[in-house]
């Protein structure tokens, strides 16, 4: 179960984030450009930090303002892939997807079957001793997922995962995504523009607006995918915001 | 300057779009090569084969020469080790009195080379300010192979640093934070992260290092001393000849050269090897 | 691409273009004394305590010179000299480079003549904390020594006279162990006074006018006799190539008369 | 090395976790600034006020200063004006020959620095294989206030352009070639994008040249020559005064440094406030 | 009417491009990851050049391999965002806007009001004197487009000009693109993966599969936009494939 509850001056506004979820469900971060969807991800990745409040996983508490904790990232086991994929440019394919399995300093064996696997789930395995700076943008975007999902991670941030990736890789990295979540059981945040993305993988949506951030608990829409959504806006938001 | 409006004008009687372009960039890059080759084959009329070969077989000269190697080559390590980390947390984080550690990096090279070598006396010779301690602990670092190293340290690592600094500051933060999400310790990304991405531009700067302290010549001779084979580097064997038989001293330089030539070479070939391997 | 080479060359000349427009901008100012006529002196580094007091008497002598020092060690004037600079005297502190600049015709070989010379002398840190009372004590162990190379001047004349002393007074292994006590063998005479200055080394070895040259109360000083000495010669003469002639004679003149060789001597220079 | 392994093993002790990075990182900084500076404070004890006053009032001092001052300006300025473009166009560009203008680049810091001004009188000098054609067009090189100016740029130079080249060749294309598509030509996607996002770099590349420059000692001493008002630069007024009075040469290195560090603070305040404004 | 048929080699097959667009025309190139859709667009972009071909732009011709001619990219005015973006980061967002119109030598007032009016369209008027390393990933994309619609192009190259963008931007920018394609009377190349968006914006669909480039006559599906299009699979197509 992810906790979190933050503050953090922007330049236009105070990002004021209270958002949770639970292992094996999948929450959407919407909102316009700008609204604070990546700050909020990477204060929970711990890649900044924010003036006031407290995130928790779990049992374990990554920051808390009041005591000054501040775990650091690399002992927060996200699996973030971030919105511009920072695949590293150095690095073989397999390269960078083993990355995240060596610092777990798993056995050789182990790391290489799981990079293998993952490698074939994103179908990338042909390009495995290829150098990640001589992908196209669709194929840097399957690494990056790869590298984050290949670590089991104990929750996972997708900041816009579908970008750039062609019809048939979008419907595998959702399959995969909603996999992973409920196998590993563990919370996932992931952020998308498109409603109709969002609709159909979401449990539930957090709305960011202006640097509120609003829980969708009965939208005044019906999602069109396969999911029981609950269909009402939250009372706060402002009349006519689409959902 | 307007460049592109100057390159805009000229073109049109070019008409070969780029032929332009490629002209001024032939001539700009050759008056640099020139300017700085020129020189030094300049020296090479100054000497005779026969002569050329008589210095590399004096015992001085390769004994200087091996002194030089293995000093220069210590000294570019220690700076390379100490001062690529030194450089990263440096340039990545921001603390009180950031601006002053800048200046100090740039310190020593203002300084004529004989006053570092008497600054460094000071400091570490027998009656220097620290030297004085280790002196009575029985240990002495002036006048010694150490001093060498430590002369060439001085004059020659803020080359280093500046540059691993700058080119660390260039870099896209965005992968370290993605490697630190990965798990990856401040000592991981530093060393598959960082350095790998501007791990060209740091042999660069290593290569750099090594030249300027193999030519070091005014700190060493004032806090090192100048004894064949413990403190007598190619630079003081050269000076020394030169104050006698001038011909021999340009000669010895000649050696120098074609080594120093060689060696660079040879690193730039195996890095560029391992890069396309990797 | 050989045209191409040639046009990267012509844009260098327009980039020394930039540097001569910078060197003529900084000259103006330097230069203002323009009424008199400058002299240009290259003289051996040894000489540079006595060089501006020998400027000041000469420009109050001849008040229409304006007289500039080069200073660096002899063999390097002589390399620059060899090289084309263009001076109007030359003081050496070596007959053997005085003697190879006549051969390659560079001065008025007529000119030329003895004005000065000098003794080396030990000197010491004031501190002594090696309690060296006389050259016989050099050899003793875990002392610091330090002299010319065997190349410079300095050096040359330190060896004669050390043979000399060995020869006369203290012996072969006197020889052997001061030897052993050298840590360095300075290329410049600069060199050596600064590691003796700073305490570094426990003597050196230099010419009498280095040791006057310096801040009174900074050394101490072991004479050694004149018989067990060794004495460098001094010569000055005229660079053929002069455009001052007149003005040129005129300081070799000064420089030989008593006025001259008494500023020569306050700084420890014995007459030729 | 391992460093990531070592800094988990002791962070287990330490708890707080980062502590160990940050004491790791005040360590090596604090070593590197204390090596290269101590040295420099051990100067100050070897002066006293009253002296540092007189050789400010001396007017050699005085003219030296300025004249090591407008040189290094010139030589650093013609280093930066070609020496960019140069590195732009050698980066961007593969040609025949390329790796040996990399090593020709470097050659200049490896020659000790009087042998680099034999070279120069070697080819510039009036018997100079150059030289001696200017000569015959009444134009000297060599002793003047020029060959000063050559002397620094020639060792001085392939600081600035090796650290330009590094710069440029780790910068992300994607910003030129977008530029291109906007109408921008060569030169104005190097004035406009190349040198603004590397400005920084190539300022701090600037004031090591600079730096450089100002500590030239052997190579103008052989090239230009020690002649008060015309070639004594700074270095080679403290050369001039340590024959005689040690401890004024330390004076006039003081006065040497603490200006330096005047200027760079200067640069880089201004170079500061300019990107605020930006 | 752009022109272009050309072959390259790239790493994995030889990219071999025959594409067509009339003035006012929108063609969308889709194929899978790594197809070569942005390679496509580079070359003619003149940011790398094709082995053999040619590529012209109504009389002016670009790039003519028989002949050894090449246009260096600058004077192709042709209005290209990049699939990363690539606003200029040490600019302002008014600067980025603002570059390409003072490299055609407009008057400074024409500059302005243009870049101004851009910015208007793009709604990033309230940052244009923020630096654009400090914009989110959705506000840099509009900068791109902001600053390849002002310069009125000869030519459009979209590269998933969507990414990144919320709702309200999407259908702001799509009307755009479609407003300065006719207004201008220019081509347009649009990638994008979305079926949704090609069928909407698509007056052709250019489909990339293993280097070739197979133009779609008669679909198998029909598309839900409002236009009248071709519904059937050019016959090289393999079967199967989706459209
Ligand atoms: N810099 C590069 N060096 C070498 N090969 C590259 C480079 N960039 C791309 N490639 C390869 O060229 C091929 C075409 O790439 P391109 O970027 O044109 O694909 P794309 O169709 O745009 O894909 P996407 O939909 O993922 O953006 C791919 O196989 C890719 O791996
Ligand atoms: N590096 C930065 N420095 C300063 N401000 C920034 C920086 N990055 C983003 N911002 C600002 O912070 C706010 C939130 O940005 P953020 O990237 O979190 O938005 P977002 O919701 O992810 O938008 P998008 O949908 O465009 O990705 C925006 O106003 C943005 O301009
Ligand atoms: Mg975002
Ligand atoms: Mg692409």
């Amino acid at each position: 179960m992810l906790n979190a509850g933050f503050s953090l001056p922007l330049r236009d506004f105070i990002l004021e984030v209270k958002v949770d979820a639970r292992p094996g469900e999948i929450a959407v971060f919407m909102g316009e450009n700008g609204a604070g969807k990546t700050t909020a991800l990477h204060c929970i990745a711990g890649l900044c930090t924010p003036e006031r409040g407290s995130i928790s996983l779990g049992s374990k508490l990554f920051f808390d303002s009041a005591s000054g904790f501040h775990l650091p990232p690399e002992e927060r086991q996200v699996g973030y892939v971030f919105q511009n994929a920072a695949v590293f440019p150095h690095m073989t394919v397999a390269g960078n997807v083993e990355f995240g399995l060596r610092n777990r300093r798993l056995e050789e064996s182990v790391v290489e079957k799981r990079a293998t696997e993952w490698m074939e789930i994103m179908e990338i395995s042909d390009l495995r001793d290829i150098k990640a700076s001589h992908l196209s943008g669709g194929q840097k975007q399957r690494v990056a997922l790869a590298r984050a999902l290949a670590i089991e991670p104990r929750i996972l941030m997708l900041d816009e995962p579908f970008n750039g990736l062609d019809g048939r890789s979008q419907e595998n990295v959702d399959l995969h995504i909603r996999q992973s979540t409920k196998k590993l059981s563990i919370p996932c945040l992931l952020v998308t523009h498109r409603r109709d993305d969002a609709y159909r993988v979401a449990d539930h949506i957090y709305r960011f607006v202006q640097g509120k951030v609003l829980r969708e608990v009965d939208g005044v829409c019906i999602p069109p995918g396969n999911k029981m959504y609950p269909t009402r806006h939250a009372d706060t938001i402002e009349p006519g915001h689409r959902c | 300057m307007d460049l592109s409006r100057i390159f805009a004008s000229i073109r049109g009687a070019w008409k070969t779009p780029g032929t332009l372009a490629v002209v001024f960039g032939i001539a700009l890059v050759g008056a640099v090569c020139f300017y700085l080759f020129a020189p030094i084959i300049a020296l090479f009329f100054r000497t005779s084969p026969a002569l050329f070969l008589t210095s590399l077989k004096n015992p001085v000269v390769i004994e200087s020469l091996k002194l030089s190697l293995i000093t220069s080559a210590a000294a570019t390590l220690i700076a390379v080790a100490v001062g690529t980390p030194a450089a990263y947390l440096h340039s990545r984080h921001r603390y009180p009195g950031k601006e002053i550690v800048d200046v100090i990096i740039d310190l020593p090279l203002i300084l004529p080379p004989a006053v570092a070598g008497v600054a460094l006396l000071m400091l570490w010779g027998r009656m220097g300010l620290l030297g004085r301690y280790l002196n009575l602990l029985g240990f002495h670092v002036a006048f010694t192979t150490l001093a060498v190293v430590m002369a060439q340290l001085f004059v020659a690592s803020p080359l280093y640093i500046r540059q691993a600094k700058e080119l660390i500051s260039h870099l896209d933060r965005s992968y370290e934070q993605t490697a630190r999400t990965l798990g990856a310790s401040t000592g991981t990304v530093f060393l598959r992260i960082v350095v790998p991405l501007i791990g060209g531009g740091l042999i660069s700067a290593g290569i750099t290092t090594f030249a300027r302290a193999l030519g070091e010549f005014g700190a060493t001779i004032m806090f090192a001393g100048n004894l064949s084979g413990v403190t007598q580097t190619m630079p003081l064997a050269i000076y020394s000849a030169m104050q006698g038989d001038f011909e021999t001293a340009i000669s010895i330089s000649i050696i120098l050269v074609i080594i120093s030539i060689a060696i660079m070479a040879a690193v730039r070939l195996i890095t560029r090897r391992g890069e396309i391997h990797a | 691409i050989l045209i191409l080479l040639l046009v990267g060359s012509a844009s260098f000349a327009g980039c020394t273009g930039v540097t001569t427009q910078a060197g003529t901008e900084a000259t103006p100012t330097l230069t203002q004394a323009q009424s008199r006529t400058p002299l240009v002196i290259y003289a051996a580094a040894s000489l540079t305590g006595a060089s501006p007091v020998l400027k000041q008497a000469f420009e109050k002598a001849y008040p229409q010179y304006d007289v500039s020092f080069d200073l660096d060690g002899t063999q390097m004037l002589t390399q620059k000299i060899e090289q084309g600079a263009e001076a109007d005297v030359f003081l050496s502190a070596s007959t053997r480079y005085t003697d190879r600049l006549k051969s390659g015709g560079y001065l008025e070989n007529s000119t030329v003549k003895k004005f000065a010379s000098n003794y080396i002398i030990i000197i010491l840190p004031k501190a002594n904390t090696a309690k060296i009372e006389s050259a016989a004590d050099l050899d003793h162990t875990s002392l610091r020594i330090a002299m010319g190379t065997e190349e410079v001047p300095v050096g040359i004349n330190t060896r004669q006279a050390i043979d000399k002393m060995a020869n006369t007074s203290y012996g072969p292994s006197w020889k052997e162990g001061l030897y052993s006590n050298v840590v360095t063998y300075e290329t410049t005479e600069p060199g050596v006074v600064t590691k003796v200055n700073l305490g570094e080394v426990d003597a050196g070895f230099v010419y009498e006018s280095s040791y006057k040259a310096a801040k009174a109360g900074t050394l101490k000083a072991i004479v050694i006799p004149k018989d067990q000495n060794s004495l460098q010669t001094y010569t000055v003469g005229i660079l053929a190539k002069t455009g001052e002639k007149e003005g040129a004679s005129r300081f070799l003149e000064f420089l030989t008369s008593a006025d001259g060789q008494k500023i020569l001597a306050d700084f420890g220079f014995a007459s030729a």
